[in-house]
Formats: structure tokens, sequence, C-alpha cells
């Protein structure tokens, strides 16, 4: 129908709304106010007490027919934007970006826009279920949640040892994390241990090992895109799915356009040239892990050159005493010349950085090369320098950070090996998706099997929860109490709350909730260590920590007053920028280790390196179940709804095999099968292909599409000075098949790819 | 220009939307937060290999040169909101037509699904109910009621989301104050991660979008049509060393 | 004696005048029964060419309903390619329109007599193939049950249709053209009528009696009947113009590459022209042989029928080459990108196939033999069409699967849908058209008969020549 | 008294119509029935004034006058603009107001022509079926007194079925 009409009425409703409403400051008013320019009006839904009323006499935040915001934090990735979400009527209509937040500044990428269909999922778990059929026989069946959680604390109890129960988390709200943790403590039993593909694909924790390495912290460091000149980015996709997506790209902006007439260099280093390296001044294909051979070269160019305006050359050039530039080029296949232009580049900037990216992590020899990377930063004095690299200070929100971010991949193979040599009697799984996430090579599958008895909390019925016995749906993110401490965090203390924006759908229960009624269950040591009685009020108290901190950008008198503004804000944050200084550690004083990458599969069977690259779209595949995201483009290549192999026009033309055709794709470890997309900017000895696709479960949305998960390819090697996974260290070889899937592309391949026929 | 039937407005008001492809970087959530605001239907691997995506807003991408020299160049191509428009004459119903702030107005229930106006489009941006949308319960719940859900054999586009501008509007009247500059933002404007998109009246010359409109970067998209766009291009640098 | 050959010996023994002397031999109400014999005895063959027809028929019809339940996505439409099959269809419809109108009004304008017996098919022809194409606009709506909205009358939603809208002209246009050829037709038939009255029985008489109106021949009547047809001959021929430039205003008016252009109208008008006089010819054969009107429909008829299509023919290649050349010069980058799909993309059979289908056909018809012998004719005339059906499915669906951006360019399968309702109004066509011929008079008796009064044989040496009076 | 007979010549039908108006039987008291249009004046019968061609003008300036309504006066009782151009347009003007105008003539054309012939006109009249195989009937209505004049008139000109004409029901 018109527009128009249909505002105008609603507008004759608020007039009279209007005229209706006391004058006097209501408590809706107060927190208008109190929330500034902005529209968000965050109020505690009665979730905690459940009440049923007619709408005779509506709850005041739904007045009918007038849209409420409520503030909360994304978890569709662990960057921790700042979101609020507009609610009519108690249903949740839009999400955006919270303007207020520091990190994201009310912007929003892609898969934040699709959380409402996490939310209303048309395939999510109703209620707890128990899988009669035995397991994956994906039949279930309907568990009230005190069965379920007696069946469950039974089955604890009934353990020979505590240490027979593991917990594998995903992509945890910390406050779970520290109660699981807690409670498994008190148990006498292991910590969680955390594993998420993203985590994986963006090398999170070689990052805070880095930072260790140099910093002495393992916060993740800040990479002050939007003030410096020029970036070097090594095989970090910060426009996509890297560490903080959103922020970086409001510093990718800025940097581009912000200041006045200048316009920084931005030069991307990896064999795909992906999204990111599409918005690069400059793309170099480097040959897959020599890009820390390229930040040696170029270190090594300055020191010796003594290129730019600090005088620190003398102090840095022992990191560099056994480099050998021409090796480093023709290692890396980056000519002299290039790595001499940038090197003057770099160096002669005021304010220059230098990014050590995901692909980078994924290596054999990721560490040394990150190392190399940020010892860039060094030599040219960019350490906590705006438009450098710094960290972000916790100020009082050290209290609380969760405690580790992720688990290297060593410690999952620990764990598998336990699993499989039947150590392992109970394991609960929480925000991970292992059976989907782990390389198939891992063996992940045969070890689940050798588990009892397994529980997970996932609200969908994913490829892992088909393996459980027992199914515990926790809330999804828009349903649930939480907060995050985003890391990469911003240029001050920031603090991100989670607030339920809508009753939950379904007769979910909370996963803290599960584990606060597991510990009242068993009583004594457990029962002290948790003693609150639900999610909300540990939380409550919790936060409390940072009420009456003097940096923050609002201020209560009351507990519960700050408790109201710590839900209407979306967090906490210090008003004004705070930055620390790192100190650097010695690392920094001994000469850079130069190892040379390793893969797996002889070159001469497996000619090809994959690179299984993490999807601006769906990510690492978690949001594969969001029809939004599937219909949504992949901005390289237009492909919707799809799974692909991307080649070099020289490399498909020796394999003689066009668009569309169908290929196989072989690694020492698997196998698989998928269409062909052309792709201009991809090194010939290099194969990508998008994580994300070939679900065998995981709702409608996600099992529609025909493709395959690349992982089955990826061999379960590591870096072994960081135990993380080498996800970019498998060779393979490639086959035509002669069949063809035409995939869903917007862009016409008649036209291909011209802007113009002038 | 006439005075629109339902609210009066002035009439020198015209909404342009500028895209700073210098900024852009393809992410797609203007994509997703359209579909999220304006009840666009899914329609699912088959018809979208077939050409039946409904995005009312697309991220086109261009390649240059070849490996291993190669660019990618990204533009968002959206209803151009033309003010002479190609498709607002052929409509037999009046179903689209331009309204008074030089918007190209799509009337959906006035439409009766010739699709001329589809073929008449220079930049293709509009997009037809091919089947009737399918939302299957409960992503019913999210559909934002401020806007039509639109049946089979209809065209629709973008719209610069009508409904947020109206409300806009209609709230400053309200509350008798002249609407502020960058108060109205349309949901890929408020999404976009590196404020790429830029939305505003170039009727009014201190608005941010017409101190851009005024860069010497600026370009429309196929001008040599004539159809003086509503969308305003920026275009993008090159930094080199 | 099978048909072709028993016509050529004709002509290989004696001149064809001499079948109009035989005609003129005949008394009135031999003719009368020569004409009206065929429609009253239906054999096996008409039963069984009758039920074909009404299946195909009945077949569209439900996949026009599952079209409208389903949405057009059921079609192979997509974007860009907005407009298929449908449109095509229509054009062509439109276009085979055109002859009778070309041969009844203008001919009768020009007192040419040989069209005397085919005026009445030609008319039919018009009528019946502009029901056919006045249904695709309905048909290609996406929400057809709301096609009222186009119709202009005072309603509850204040609104009136958008005359700028070609589509609004097209309604129109058609209309007035479908009425105008029903009346010119019925107008001229209503001396018949009264003549089959006279001569029929049971259900036939009562249904001839009152489609006559009480027609008895006064000289009076004769005599408005005249002036009337007069009127109509003059006002027609405008309509039978606009019509198809209106036609190809709806392409012609947009910006899309290959349509915008200035000679669409007349290149439309001289396509329907050609396409149109040449499926009257293949009907006229059919007809002649169905229903035994050789004595009627001769020789010299298909013969100055051939040389019409001939020359519409090279009319027709005069015109597309006008608009050919200048697009080629003018070398715009899309219509280049056009052109070339053509001559040697993936649009290139289709092309080769039009241009041949035109083009032969007209070399063909040069020779007497071919344009005087049914079978051939007959072939000829069916490539034009074939020929002109391509034509217009390049212009629609061509041109629409390219356009200024590379990137939003299409392709097109058409789907069974589209195929059963194309069909259903060729097999409509043909099912109307079979119905008429047992049912109205096929040719115009009392125009035979007019004819014949104007002529004396008359002996200049060996031959005998017949020669018109010089009265109105 | 009503007399009709049947000729097999125009020619002799011809004779027999100068006879009658030798005998002072005025033209409109004769009519002739044909199967088929004689030239104008083969009978020797002068032509009688027809109203048809202002009918059809009128019908035209109707025709016109809706298509003015429709094309100039519509787009404004609810005024939609449309891209680029006014709200009425003298090129989509021409057509509609050019069609209507033509479907009018058409129309009127038809109706008038029906009006003049006052048709349809069912019922009994003078008439025999032989006219549509050929034959040229003429009824008269003549003075009783002339009767026997005319009967011997009609015979040496060959009429034949000469009487009162049979009134049959068309």
């Amino acid at each position: 129908m018109n527009q128009d009409e249909g505002i105008l009425n609603d507008n004759a409703l608020r007039l009279t709304l209007k005229v209706i409403m006391p004058k006097t400051l209501t408590r809706r008013e107060f927190l208008k106010i109190a929330a500034g320019a902005t529209a968000a009006t965050g109020l505690a839904p009665a979730i905690r007490s459940i009440v049923i009323e007619p709408f005779v006499r509506p709850p005041e935040e739904l007045l009918p027919g007038q849209a409420t915001w409520y503030a909360s934090t994304c978890r569709q990735c662990p960057a921790g934007c700042g979101i609020i979400v507009r609610t009519i009527n108690g249903r949740a209509k839009k999400i955006e970006g919270n303007p207020l937040h520091p990190l994201n500044r009310g912007k929003l990428c892609a898969r934040g826009q699709a959380g409402l269909q996490v939310l209303y999922n048309p395939d999510r778990l109703k209620n707890a279920v128990r899988q009669s059929g035995g397991r994956s026989s994906r039949q279930f069946e309907p568990l009230y949640w005190p069965e379920a959680l007696d069946l469950l604390s039974d089955k604890i109890a009934a353990l020979s040892s505590a240490e027979r129960i593991a917990f594998l988390g995903g992509l945890m709200p910390s406050h779970v994390y520290r109660l699981a943790a807690r409670l498994l403590e008190t148990l006498g039993a292991a910590p969680p241990v955390i594993y998420d593909l993203q985590s994986a694909l963006e090398g999170r924790g070689a990052a805070s090992q880095l930072s260790q390495a140099f910093f002495g912290a393992p916060d993740l460091p800040v990479y002050d895109i939007s003030q410096s000149d020029v970036v070097l980015s090594f095989g970090a996709n910060l426009l996509e799915t890297w560490m903080s997506p959103v922020a970086q790209s409001a510093a990718y902006g800025a940097m581009r356009q912000g200041g006045m007439g200048s316009r920084g260099l931005f030069v991307q280093f990896e064999p795909r040239l992906s999204a990111t390296a599409a918005s690069a001044d400059e793309w170099i294909p480097v040959r897959p892990g020599a890009e820390g051979f390229v930040a040696l070269a170029i270190g090594r160019i300055i020191v010796e050159e003594r290129l730019g305006h600090v005088g620190s050359h003398r102090t840095q050039a022992v990191l560099y005493q056994n480099v050998d530039v021409r090796e480093m080029a023709t290692a890396s296949d980056v000519p002299v010349e290039t790595l001499r232009r940038l090197a003057g580049a770099f160096a002669d900037a005021d304010r220059a950085v230098a990014i050590p990216g995901g692909y980078l992590a994924g290596q054999r020899n990721g560490f040394s090369s990150m190392l190399a990377v940020q010892a860039l930063n060094l030599v040219v004095a960019q350490v906590g320098r705006e438009g450098g690299v710094f960290l972000s200070n916790p100020g009082p929100t050290a209290a609380l950070r969760q405690n580790l971010s992720v688990n290297a991949f060593d410690e999952v193979m620990d764990l598998i090996v336990r699993m499989k040599a039947g150590e392992i009697d109970l394991l609960l799984v929480h925000g991970a998706n292992p059976m989907y996430e782990l390389p198939a090579a891992a063996g992940f599958a045969e070890a689940i099997t050798r588990v009892p008895f397994v529980v997970s909390f996932s609200p969908f019925v994913d490829e892992t929860a088909v393996w459980a016995d027992l199914i515990l749906p926790d809330h999804t993110y828009l349903e649930s109490w939480g907060y995050q401490v985003p890391s990469p965090g911003a240029d001050r203390p920031v603090v991100s709350s989670q607030q339920p924006v809508v009753r939950p759908l379904y007769d979910t229960l909370a996963a803290a909730d599960v584990l606060l009624g597991l510990a009242a269950r068993f009583g004594g040591k457990p029962a002290e260590a948790l003693p609150w009685e639900d999610e909300a009020s540990y939380l409550e108290e919790t936060v409390g920590e940072l009420h009456g901190s003097s940096l923050g950008a609002y201020d209560a008198r009351t507990p519960s007053g700050f408790w109201a503004l710590w839900r209407q804000y979306g967090g906490w944050w210090s008003e004004k920028k705070i930055r620390r200084e790192p100190e650097l550690t010695e690392v920094v004083q001994k000469p850079l280790p130069i190892s040379d990458p390793q893969f797996e599969g002889d070159p001469e069977d497996y000619p090809f390196h994959l690179y299984p690259y993490s999807s601006i779209i769906l990510s690492d595949g978690r949001g594969a179940n969001l029809p939004w995201l599937q219909e949504a483009p992949d901005p390289m290549t237009t492909v919707q709804w799809g799974m692909w192999v991307e080649l070099n026009p020289k490399t498909a033309s020796a394999l003689g095999v066009s668009d569309n055709d169908i290929v196989q794709v072989e690694s020492p470890h698997g196998m698989l099968e998928a269409p062909v997309v052309i792709y201009p900017g991809i090194r010939p000895d290099v194969v990508a292909i998008p994580v994300g696709q070939g679900h065998q479960d995981y709702g409608r949305f996600a099992q529609a599409v025909s493709g395959s998960n690349p992982l089955v390819l990826v061999a379960p090697v590591t870096d072994p000075s960081t135990g993380a996974l080498a996800w970019g260290a498998t060779r393979v070889r490639l086959k035509p098949t002669g069949r063809k899937q035409i995939l869903a592309r917007l862009e016409s391949l008649d036209g291909n790819g011209r802007e113009s026929l002038g | 220009m006439a005075t629109d039937a339902n609210l009066s407005v002035e009439n020198d008001r015209r909404w342009v939307l500028v895209v700073d492809l210098d900024r852009c970087t393809g992410c797609q959530a203007c994509v997703v937060a359209c579909h999220a605001e304006n009840n666009i239907p899914v329609v699912g691997e088959k018809q979208a290999a077939y050409g039946r995506w409904m995005h009312w807003i697309i991220i086109q991408r261009y390649w240059e040169g070849e490996y291993p020299n190669v660019k990618a160049r990204f533009m968002p191509v959206m209803c151009q909101q033309c003010t002479e428009a190609p498709c607002e004459p052929v409509c037999p119903v009046f179903a689209t037509y331009h309204n008074a702030e030089g918007l190209n107005a799509q009337i959906y229930n006035r439409c009766i699904g010739t699709r001329f106006c589809g073929s008449a489009c220079p930049y293709k941006v509009r997009t037809y109910n091919w089947f009737r949308p399918e939302f299957p319960e409960p992503l019913t719940e999210q559909l934002n009621p401020d806007v039509t859900v639109r049946t089979r054999g209809i065209m629709e586009k973008c719209t610069f989301c009508i409904q947020r501008i109206r409300r806009a509007e209609i709230d400053s009247q309200a509350e008798g104050r002249i609407l502020a500059d960058g108060e109205i933002q349309p949901a890929c404007v408020q999404t976009c991660p590196t404020s790429a998109l830029v939305f505003g009246d170039l009727g009014d010359p201190d608005s941010r979008a017409s101190q851009l409109a005024r860069s010497h970067r600026s370009f429309r998209l196929l001008p040599e049509l004539g159809t003086d766009p509503g969308v305003i291009y920026l275009k993008g640098g090159e930094t080199n060393v | 004696m099978s048909e072709p050959e028993d016509m050529e010996q004709e002509i290989r023994q004696t001149t064809p005048y001499d079948e109009r002397l035989l005609l003129a031999q005949r008394t009135d109400s031999e003719i009368n029964q020569a004409v009206l014999q065929p429609m009253l005895q239906t054999g096996k063959g008409f039963w069984v060419l009758v039920t074909g027809l009404s299946l195909i028929v009945a077949w569209g019809v439900y996949a026009w309903s599952y079209l409208i339940y389903w949405g057009i996505g059921v079609t192979g439409k997509n974007r860009p390619v907005y407009w298929t099959l449908f449109i095509t269809t229509f054009v062509f419809w439109v276009g085979i329109s055109h002859a009778g109108t070309m041969i009844s009004a203008v001919l009768r304008l020009l007192k040419a007599d040989w069209r005397r017996p085919i005026t009445r098919g030609a008319e039919a022809m018009t009528a019946f193939a502009l029901m056919m194409a006045g249904l695709y606009p309905l048909i290609h709506l996406g929400r057809v049950w709301k096609f009222y909205w186009m119709v202009p009358y005072p309603n509850n939603r204040l609104m009136w249709p958008n005359f700028q809208s070609p589509l609004m002209w097209d309604m129109v246009a058609i209309f007035t053209y479908l009425i105008g050829s029903s009346l010119y037709l019925y107008l001229a038939l209503i001396p018949d009528m009264a003549m089959a009255r006279d001569h029929t029985g049971s259900w036939r008489f009562k249904l001839y009696r009152v489609l006559a109106l009480g027609w008895r021949g006064t000289e009076g009547e004769w005599h408005k009947l005249h002036r009337a047809l007069g009127i109509f001959s003059v006002a027609i021929i405008p309509i039978f113009l606009s019509v198809h430039s209106i036609v190809s205003w709806d392409f012609a008016v947009t910006i899309q590459p290959r349509w915008h252009s200035t000679i669409f109208a007349p290149y439309f008008v001289i396509g329907a022209v050609y396409s149109g006089l040449s499926a009257l010819a293949s009907i006229l054969v059919v007809v002649r042989r169905g229903m035994r009107l050789q004595e009627f429909l001769r020789a010299e008829h298909f013969d100055s029928l051939g040389k019409l299509v001939m020359v519409a023919g090279m009319a027709w290649v005069y015109f597309w080459f006008a608009g050919f050349i200048v697009e080629w010069y003018g070398n715009e980058p899309v219509v280049r990108e056009l052109i070339r799909e053509e001559v040697s993309g993936h649009l290139a059979p289709f092309f080769y196939l039009q241009m041949s289908a035109n083009l032969i056909p007209i070399a063909l018809l040069v020779f007497k033999r071919v344009r005087t012998t049914p079978a051939l004719l007959l072939a000829t005339t069916l490539l034009v069409n074939v020929g002109m059906f391509t034509e217009r499915a390049l212009i629609v669906i061509g041109s629409l699967q390219r356009n200024d951006l590379p990137f939003n360019w299409g392709n097109y399968r058409p789907t069974w849908v589209e195929i059963s309702i194309v069909a259903m109004t060729f097999a409509g066509f043909a099912l109307l058209y079979t119905l008429f011929s047992r049912i109205i008079p096929f040719v115009p008796v009392w125009e035979i008969k007019e004819g014949r009064l104007r002529y004396t044989m008359r002996r200049i040496g060996r031959l005998l020549v017949p020669t018109a009076a010089e009265i109105d | 008294m009503t007399l009709m007979a049947l000729f097999h010549e125009s020619a002799d039908t011809a004779e027999v119509i100068d006879e009658l108006h030798n005998l002072g039987i005025a033209d409109n008291k004769i009519v002739v029935i044909t199967g088929l249009p004689y030239p104008e004046g083969a009978l020797g019968r002068h032509r009688e004034w027809l109203t048809l061609p202002y009918i059809v003008l009128a019908g035209a300036a109707a025709g016109l006058g809706i298509g003015l309504f429709l094309a100039v006066i519509t787009p404004h009782l609810y005024r939609l603009d449309v891209g680029g151009h006014p709200p009425v347009g003298f090129p989509p003007a021409a057509v509609i107001i050019f069609i209507f105008t033509m479907m009018a003539t058409i129309v009127s054309t038809f109706l008038g022509v029906l009006w003049e012939m006052n048709f349809p006109r069912f019922g009994p009249a003078p008439y025999h079926k032989l006219v549509t195989d050929g034959h040229l009937a003429v009824i008269l209505d003549i003075p009783t007194r002339l009767e026997g004049q005319v009967r011997q008139m009609l015979e040496t000109h060959h009429a034949h079925h000469v009487g009162e004409p049979e009134r049959m029901t068309l």
C-alpha cells in the first residue's frame, strides 16, 4: 500500500498519544534523556519473572504500534559490536549498530544485520530434547527442563571421576565461560577447551601469543588504520571477517576519505585477491607462507638503507642481521624493487602500520612470519602510537575479561585423543560445532562415538548436536543476557552489555541458568561457588564492579541505576580515549627467526596450495542457516547460495575447465567436488575455496545448498611454535569431472566482468 | 512539481544518495540491511541462478587488468531515482510516478505487473515478484510493519526507505522543528561500516550530500542517457608510490 | 487427381480467362449452391480437425490458469528479459491481422477487381487474429485479475489510467481495430446472409435470418450499404496503419538499445503487411482445397496475391536495411554488441533463419509458377511467417538480453507454459477459422455476382479477353 | 393495390420502370429488389438523399470529444507526475484523440447505416426467394383502375410470377 498513508495513520495515533501522555517525566523519557541523542531506550523486559498479562494494560515498553529500541551486543562473530534492536509489540523488527558504542559507532556488517533470522529461524529447537532413536537418528523427544537437568546432574554424579568430563566451547559469552570454568573447577574437572573455526581462521590464538611475546600481554592489539598513512596488511582480511571487521572498516573509510585530502596507501600481501585486497591500492600475490619473508626483507632494507626519519635503526639492526633480501625476494616471489619501493613508502610515512593477519597464522611457519610483520612496526617506531599499533587500555574492565581467549589446536587434538582413548564419559558442547569446524582428518567424528554421553547447548540441530544424546537449547543471543569485553578493543576501555530484546520465543533455557541449576542440584562446594539464583543476578553483581568508576561515559548513584544505564547504553565505556604504552619484551632484541613454510602433500602429486578462506557472508559457516546471508552475494564472485573453487584463468585453461565446470579437489586427506569460478585475482599455484557451506544438518537453508566443507581437505597440522591449526598448509590436486553446475551469480557471465562496452 | 496529496513539503526538496566508491568495500551490509528493512523476499538458489533474485541494492564488481596487476572495483547500484525517469511514463496505471520530493515512488497496490517499467529501466534495478513470496514461520515475525509485503506479479525497487523519510518528516512536523541534515538514514546508509553512503537533500546547499555532490570526484551512472539520477557516485581514487 | 496437378493442367491447357468464362456461364443459383454446398456437408476430417484444435486450446487454457495461479515465474522470464514469447506472439498476431484490411479496404478503394472472392476470407482472418492478439496483453499481466485498472471509467479509486503509456494506446487501438474489422466484415456479409437465409432450413435458417436483419435487397439498401462500405474502407485504413505503429512504439519509446528507433513504426507496418498477406495466401490455399472453391479462388487471384506478397517483402527488406545500416554505422556499444550476437553470437541461428526465411520467398515469388502453384505458394508463404515470427522474437527477446551495463545481461529459456499458451492461440485461430468457414459463405457471393455483371468477353484475334465496364 | 413481378433481365426491368413512369406512377410507389447491386441508374431511378455522412461526422466529433476528455482532462482529475513529462503532452494526446475519433467514426457509420435502413426489421414484408437466385423483383403500389394496363405491360416485358406479393417473414 502507499507508504505515505500508512505512516500518516500511525502518526495520527502518535499525536493522540502525545495528548494523553502525562506531562510528568516518565521513566522512559528519563532514560531517553540519559541516552542522549540516540533512539536507544533499552529497558529490561520482564523476563526474569515472565508474567502473562493481557495487552489491555500493556507494559510500559510495549506501546502498541510504537517502536522501542533495546541496546545489546551482536554475537554473530567474536568482535562484540554494540547493537540496538527495534521492537514493536514485543517482536524484534530490525537490528542496527549502537551509535554510542565506541567500537562500531552505529555501524554493522551483513552478518550483524541478519541476526534477526537467528532469532526467528524456522529450524530452531523449541525445547529441551533427548535423541530417542539413539545418536544421529534425528528423532527427538521433548523433555521438561527439570527432567533434563536431573538427567544431566545424575550423569555427572554417576561419573567415576570428574576428569572424565570435557567441556568444548566455541564463541561463548564471557560470563557463561566463567560460570562453566568455575563449576568444572569445583567439580574437579578440566576447564573448557575453546575452539571455533572463525577464531582459527583469523588466527586469534596466535595473535594473542604474538602480543604476549611482543608486549607481554595476551590482549589483541589495535592496528590504528584510520590515522595511518601507509598500511601493509599481510594476509589480514580486515574488511571482511578478521578480528573486528566493522571497526576496521570504519577506520578504513576514514583512512580513505576522512582526512583533509590525504589518502592513505594500503597494500595487501596475500596469494588471493580478497575483498580486502580489492579495496587496497596494491595487491601483491606473495607465495603462500612467504609473507614473513617479505616483512623481513622490507625490515632489512629499512635498517640497511637507513630509510625513514626515525633514529631507531641501529638498535633494530640486530633483528635482521641474517636476512638476505635477494633470497627473501626469490622465496616470496616479490621483486626486490617492489620491496624497496614499499620499504621506502613505509619508512617515510609519519604514521604507518604493518598488520600480521590470519592467513599467516594458518601456516606452519606462522608465528615467525607474524613476529617479522610485527617487528616492522617496531623498526619504524609505530608501537603505541596513533596510526600505529597499540593495546587498548582495559581500565576497570580487567576484572570482566575472559581468562583465556581460545585454545591452541594442539589442545583440541589432545582432547580428541583422550576421547578416542575412552577417557571421556561426558562431553558438553557449547557454541561450537566441532563436527563441522574441525578438519575431518582430526578424527573428531570417530572420537565422539567413543563418548558415552554427549550434551549440546545448541539452539539448532547442527552436525554436532546430531551426535548428542541430550540437547539443552540455549537462548539465541537476542533473547539472552551477557556481556563481552571486545578484543581487540577500541581506543578506550569498553564492555558491551547484552540483554534480551524479546521474550524467549520458545521453551529454551540460558546455558548459564543450566549451569547454576546443576550447581544447585549438586549442593555443597559447587552450590557455594555458584550461589546466584539466576543468570541476571549473577551479571548484575559482576558488572556492578564497574559501578562508580570515574571514567564511565555515564554515572549512576545507585547500583540499580547503574544496572539500568548499563543495559540502556548497551555497555560501559570510558567517555574519553585512554591508550596504554605497551612495554616491549626481550624478543625484540634477538634476531628474528627465519623458517621456511612446510606443506602437507608432495608438490609432485599435489601441485596446488589450498586456500580455504572464511566467507565474508557466512564467516565460518555459522551464518549458513540464515536465508538473508545465503541470498546475499559474495562480493568478489557475486555467487549466492553456493560453494565454489576459485582458479586463476591460466590454471583453468591448462586444466581445460571454465566457469561452472565441476572439478574434483583432492588432498592427502580428502576429496570434494565443486564448480569452478574463474578468478583473475589468484596465484596460478593456489586454489581458493570459501568456508561455510556443505552442512549436513543445521537447518533447511544450510542444507539447501549443494556444496561441501573444505575442511575435509585440510590436514590437521599445526604451527609448532603456537600449536595453532595450520589451515593454509595443505596441498591439493585438481581433476575435471566433465559435469557442470550453474552457480547462482549476480553477475552475467556474458558481460564477462566488464564495466562498460565503451 | 506537484505537491504531494498526503503532506505538504517544500517543493525544492530533492533527496539524493551519495555513494563514495573510494570507501565502499563491497561488504554487502547494505544488501542485508535492505532486505531486513523492506521485507524483501528470499528466492532461493534455483531462482537466483535464473536472475530472479530481488535485491533492491546490488554491489556490482568489475575486474580490471590481468594477473598479477589485476584490480577489482565495487559499485553499489540501486534505483537511481531519476528525475527524467524512463520507467514512469510507460506505466499504464501510474504504479510508478514522481513524487513531490523528486522520488521515483512505487505504489505496489496499483501495480498490475506489465513489467514495462522493468524493460524501460536502463539500470535494470527493478525487481519483480515472480512468485508468491515465502516467509516460513516464524520469519514473518520480523516483517517491518511500516512496509507492505508484496504479492506475486508486482514490480518493486529501492524507495530510499520512504517509510523512514516520512516518519522523520512527520516527527519533525509533530515536534514543530526543521528536519536536520542526516536525520533521515535509509537502512543501507545507516549500516554502511565505511560510511560510503550519504543521504541528504540536494535542495539544501549546505547538506553533507550537496557538498559531496559538488566534489570533483562526483559522477552519475550512464549520464549520456540524460536520466538525471538522484544517486551520485564519487570516483574511487588511487594512491601510488 | 491431386489438387496441384489438375490446376497446373488448367493453366497449361487454357488461359486463365476461360475459367472466368466458365463462371460467367453459371446461373446465380448455381453459384449460390457452389458456395453453400461445401458449408452444409462436414466430413470426418472436419470433425477430427475441430477436435484436435479444441484439445490444444483446452490444454492452453489449463496452462494459462496454471500461470495465473502460480505467477509469472512459471514462464521463462527473468531480469532483464521481462518480455518474451507472449509479447512476441502478440506482435505477430497483430501483424497477421493487417492483411485483411489491406486487401478489402485498399483494394476496394482501388477497385482492384480480383479482390472480390478473397475479401471475406481476409477480413475474417483480421478479426480472428486480432482476437488472439488481444489475449496477450491479459496473459502477460502479473495480476490479470486487476486488468480493469487499465480501463478508463470513473471509479472509487479516483484514478484514471496513464494515457502517456504506450500500453494504453495499444489497448484502445487494438480494441478499435477489432471493432472496426468485425463490423466491416459483418456489414459486407448481410446480403449473403439473406441469400443463405433463402436457401437453407432448420437452425441455419434461424441463424441467417437473424444475421440478415431483414435484408431484401431493395435499391435503397444496396445504395446505403455501398456508401457505408465506402466510408469504412476510408476510415479503417488509418486505423490499420496506426495500430501497428503503436505496437512498435511499445518498444521504440523506451531507451532500450535497438528498440529506441524512429523507423520502427513503418518498419513494423510493412512487416505486418508482409506476414499478413503471406498468411492470407496460405489460408486461401488450404481453404480452397478444403472447401472445393477452385472455381472462385483461381490462379489469377493467387498470382496477384503472390505479387503483392513479393512487393511487401521487398519493402520489408528496404526498411530492415534502412534501420540496420544506421545501427551498424552508429556503432553504439550495446547495439554493436547486439549486432555481433546476431551475426556471430548466440542469436546467430535465429538471425540467419529470419533473414533466409524472409528473403528466399521474395526470390521464389518472382516466378509465376510459384505464385500459381498452390503447394509451392503455401510453402513459400509459410516460410515468410516463420521468418517474421523469428524477427519479432529477435526484436523483443534478443534486444532485452543486452543493455547498457554488462553486469545486468541475461538470457532466456522458454517454458512449457509459454509454449502451450502460444500454441493455444494458433490452434484457437485455426479453430475459429474452420468453424467460420462452415457457417459463413467463405466467398462474398454478391460481390462475385456484382463482378460478373461488369464483364463481357470480347474476342481479339484468337483470344477471348474480358473487358470491364467502367461503371460504379 | 400492390403488385409484384419478377424479371430475368435487368433490361426488361429498366423498360418496365420507364413504362410505369409514363403511366404516371411515382418513383416512391415502385420498389425494385435485386440479388446483387446494380450500378447507379441502371434501372433508371433517381438516387435518394442520405443522412449517413452527417451521422458519421457527428460520431467523429463525439469521438474527438471523448479523446480530448481522456487525454487532456483526466490527467488533471488525479494529478500524478511522471518523470520528465508534462501531465499532458501533445504526442500521447494526439494518439489517444486520433484513435477515439476513428473508433467513434466506425461505430457511428455502422449504427448510422442500420438506422437508415431501419434495420433490424424482421417480420412480414413483400419478398420473393428467387431474388437471390438472380431474378429482379418489382413491387408496385398502383391505383386499382390501372391494374389491367399494368399487368398487360408487365407481360409484354416477360415478367413472371405477376400478382399479389406474398408477404413472407424475414
